[in-house]
């Protein structure tokens, strides 16, 4: 059913946790299975310096979200704004169909987590 | 990654025995007559299928004559229900459960869009449907009432008995899917006053693909297909004659057993459940005793059952989340719905259905793999940090 | 009574062949998974059983995702015939021959009693339909054409690839129940045409109780009863994981046999028509040249079938007298009256149907005993005396 | 299906062919499975003398013929007017239930040529 790439970052995920000092925070859910991500960002001139998740999900629910985490470190906010969920599941190789509609939703959390941490610039 | 295998998915499906596998054997490449055919290999054939008819109706107190063997549980519910309504011109009510297998959920939905009148009864939170209920919710055009023998999730027992005897009171047919509980405990259909039960080989370490209806002489219901006149034409099709063979032979050496059977299995359940119990916010699904012998349903707060699965798959352990049917739906379980439990906690459920080949050391095993799964999988959940 | 069996019955019924057999062995006690569960031990035969559509795809040069397994041939016929029908509100025209296997025939009764029409096209003498009385039968509303590609009784091959044409012109749905010639001819669902295409294991040396229905890619069709999600919840229930990798290796081995067992068989059969012609007073039933590799079928003036069945099978001789399936039923075969046999010349009807397992000797044996069987049957007879 | 006895008058049937001096000839069938059955009886002293059978049927259908004759040779033909087709399926030994609508009709041709004996007497 997954892959290995999806295997191994579900056995061992990477970014999990949380960030305290956390300049954006993104949240997403899928009503329909349950999942939820939340994704928190550290940005420094205008790069996601630090990244870290936490997700309530399936298997390529928490595989979507630390391959995401992977593929935004160190990228500029404005480039990763144009990560899809569809480019997270072909980093990982693919996932079975019916998981790329509620459990893919990592990149949503992070767009949520940018929108916030601009909101919080914009406050600030 | 490792090797050893903790099949704890009896719920799903079973391996044959391979006594069930050896009675089969003749009939592929010797015995393999038509057993509609008029010359002596065919009716050396129609011979055995006589013979397997009987050992099956005794296994259950029928009568050789009441036994209409089908291509599994499914069908056998959709000739029972769909069957049953066919035979009605013009509508009528039915009753049955808000948690019966969706064999006999989807059929009354169908029905329901043809015009029949449908209550879906509720269950109580561990599952339970009260005969009480049934007895409020009958009508006057009340024509056949459908609660399960157990239910497959959450492994809770119905009170069939009681529902049997007021159907039975009453003049309404009454129809049991017992595909969890045929070659678990004992059944008779007599003393449980049905006039129809389905049950299917594979959950009784028998074959895929074969199942029986129990169907009570002078009942009318008119099948769901067409074709030849095998199975006095109830189920058409040349009979799956080693399918046949192996279910009797399956349910006869599962019934011998259930004595030994029963009581082992529920030792193991229970020190399975106690186990898990230990975890933090663990709680159990269905009834704490009105439950299958093998039956362990409980739900990890925090976490998605899938990803429990698969954690436990990787430790080699097979279970399930629910219903091994519908794993390809992402809804939340309608069974654990049912029972109100919040939709949160319902996706964490998982379900270690035990049989025969488990032993106390895979109750060990999983015991010792679970909590550190657990854990890990709560160490990534949002609302595990945010309590 | 003696012990040798000369097995002529292969329209029936075949044996299983070992190779047959042994790829099922390993999905009963080993690789018992159910294909629908998650873990490792059920996502194996998820592969297994994907394979094995693969396999049976390519035997009909067709995708594997038009593939569906069911419970027969009796099964794959009713879902194409009533799954079609249901999706169509209000009605619409069948068309079908007079000559077909029950599976669809009553089928079509049904519907008329619903309120579809339903034309059965005659056949002639020789039992086939004519592409042009096809053309002629459409009306605006038909949205079915049914057609077997051979008839199990008198083995005549029907011009399936005209029909399909045909239909395919016109945009009207059809169906072939290929039961009798899928492993025995070369078939080619787009080379053919047809949109639905049904088969039976048990009839190329491939197991009992399990079949499968093509259906192609974008045709819409119901199921004829409900469960789980199984067969893209086409046909629902826990599949019949051993008899599909059963079928499919059955098929795979059939297909690949063709080129030499149709000449061998056709050889055979040559050989034993022209032996039976030669008593007195028999017929051949069927087309001389258009007919199943391995079908023979001729009737007995003067004699009923059964008798001369019940003589065959005391010189170890298994044989039949039209349909397996309906040799419980008393009425004439519907499809010699529909050739315009006489009744009493239909009474007399035996079929030999040749497979694999049959050898020249077997055919001398054959033509050996059945004169001196004819004769003396003949001698009780009051219609042979009153000549 | 069958059994032994039944089997045994199907290989053996007694008393077939006709009886080119018969006192009375009795016919029977059924239009439904095609079977017929001809009887021909020859009476003296009101008994049945001899009798021969010819049937065109399954396997049941000359089994019952040939047992007719066995039970009626040497009986007085009041008395043979009385058996009936369910006396000669019982000493068969039983005939499968289908068999015995269609397949079993050798009394009435008995009947009828025991009538027919006597519409001969009549007119003579
Ligand atoms: C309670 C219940 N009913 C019906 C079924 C259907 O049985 P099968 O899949 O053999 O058709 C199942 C098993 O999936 C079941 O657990
Ligand atoms: C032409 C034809 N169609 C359908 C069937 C039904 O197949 P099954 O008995 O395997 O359901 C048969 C065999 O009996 C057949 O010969």
């Amino acid at each position: 059913m997954y892959n290995e790439t999806v295997i191994d970052h579900f056995n061992n995920p990477r970014n999990i946790g949380e960030l305290s000092d956390a300049d954006g925070v993104g949240e997403t859910g899928s009503f329909k299975c349950g999942d939820t991500m939340v994704l928190y960002i550290k940005v420094k001139n205008e790069r996601i310096e630090d990244v870290r998740f936490q997700t309530y999900g399936c298997g390529a629910a928490i595989a979507s979200s630390s391959m995401l985490t992977e593929m935004v470190k160190g990228k500029k906010i404005d480039e990763a704004m144009q990560i899809t969920n569809q480019e997270v599941a072909d980093a990982l190789g693919g996932l079975p169909p019916l998981k790329l509609h509620c459990s893919n939703l990592a990149a949503d959390a992070l767009h949520n987590a940018i929108i916030d941490y601009r909101q919080k610039q914009g406050a600030s | 990654m490792q090797n050893q295998l903790v099949y704890m998915d009896h719920g799903a499906t079973t391996p044959v025995r391979k006594e069930v596998v050896d009675s089969m054997l003749p009939f592929f490449q010797e015995q393999y007559g038509n057993p509609s055919s008029l010359h002596t290999p065919g009716r050396k054939v129609r011979q055995a299928v006589d013979e397997a008819r009987e050992k099956t109706a005794q296994a259950l107190g029928a009568d050789p004559e009441d036994i209409y063997f089908t291509s599994g549980g499914t069908e056998s519910n959709n000739i029972a229900m769909r069957g049953t309504a066919k035979n009605r011109s013009g509508g009528g009510h039915i009753i049955t459960s808000s948690i019966e297998h969706h064999a006999v959920f989807d059929v009354c939905r169908d029905l329901e869009n043809e015009g029949y009148k449908v209550t879906y009864l509720p269950v109580d939170q561990f599952g339970r449907v009260s005969p009480e209920m049934v007895r409020k919710a009958i009508k006057p055009d009340t024509f056949i009432i459908s609660i399960m023998a157990a239910n497959n999730e959450i492994g809770t027992l119905q009170p069939i008995r009681e529902i049997g005897s007021l159907a039975g009171e009453l003049g309404i047919l009454f129809h049991t899917d017992a595909v969890q509980v045929v070659g678990q405990l004992p059944v008779n259909v007599d003393d449980l006053n049905v006039d129809f039960l389905s049950l299917s080989a594979h959950k009784f370490n028998g074959p895929k693909g074969i199942g029986a209806l129990y169907v009570r002489k002078g009942v009318k219901v008119d099948s769901i297909y067409r074709g030849g006149s095998q199975e006095r034409k109830m189920r058409p099709g040349t009979e799956n004659v080693p399918g046949i063979i192996g279910l009797s032979r399956a349910l006869e050496l599962a019934v011998s057993d259930i004595p030994k059977k029963k009581k082992r299995l529920e030792a193991l359940r229970d020190e399975l459940i106690g186990g898990l119990l230990r975890i933090d916010d663990v709680v159990l699904n269905g009834h704490p005793e009105q439950r299958l012998p093998g039956n362990v349903n409980v739900s990890f707060k925090h976490i998605e059952g899938e990803s429990v699965l698969l954690s436990l798959d990787m430790e080699g352990i097979a279970a399930s989340s629910g219903s091994a049917c519908s794993s390809g739906s992402l809804e939340p379980s309608h069974v654990l719905s049912a029972t109100g439990l919040d939709q949160s906690t319902a996706h964490g459920s998982v379900r270690f259905s035990l049989g025969w080949g488990n032993s106390k050391e895979d109750v060990d095993y999983v015991l010792q793999k679970v909590p550190s799964i657990v854990e890990r999988l709560r160490n990534i959940s949002p609302t595990y940090h945010s309590r």
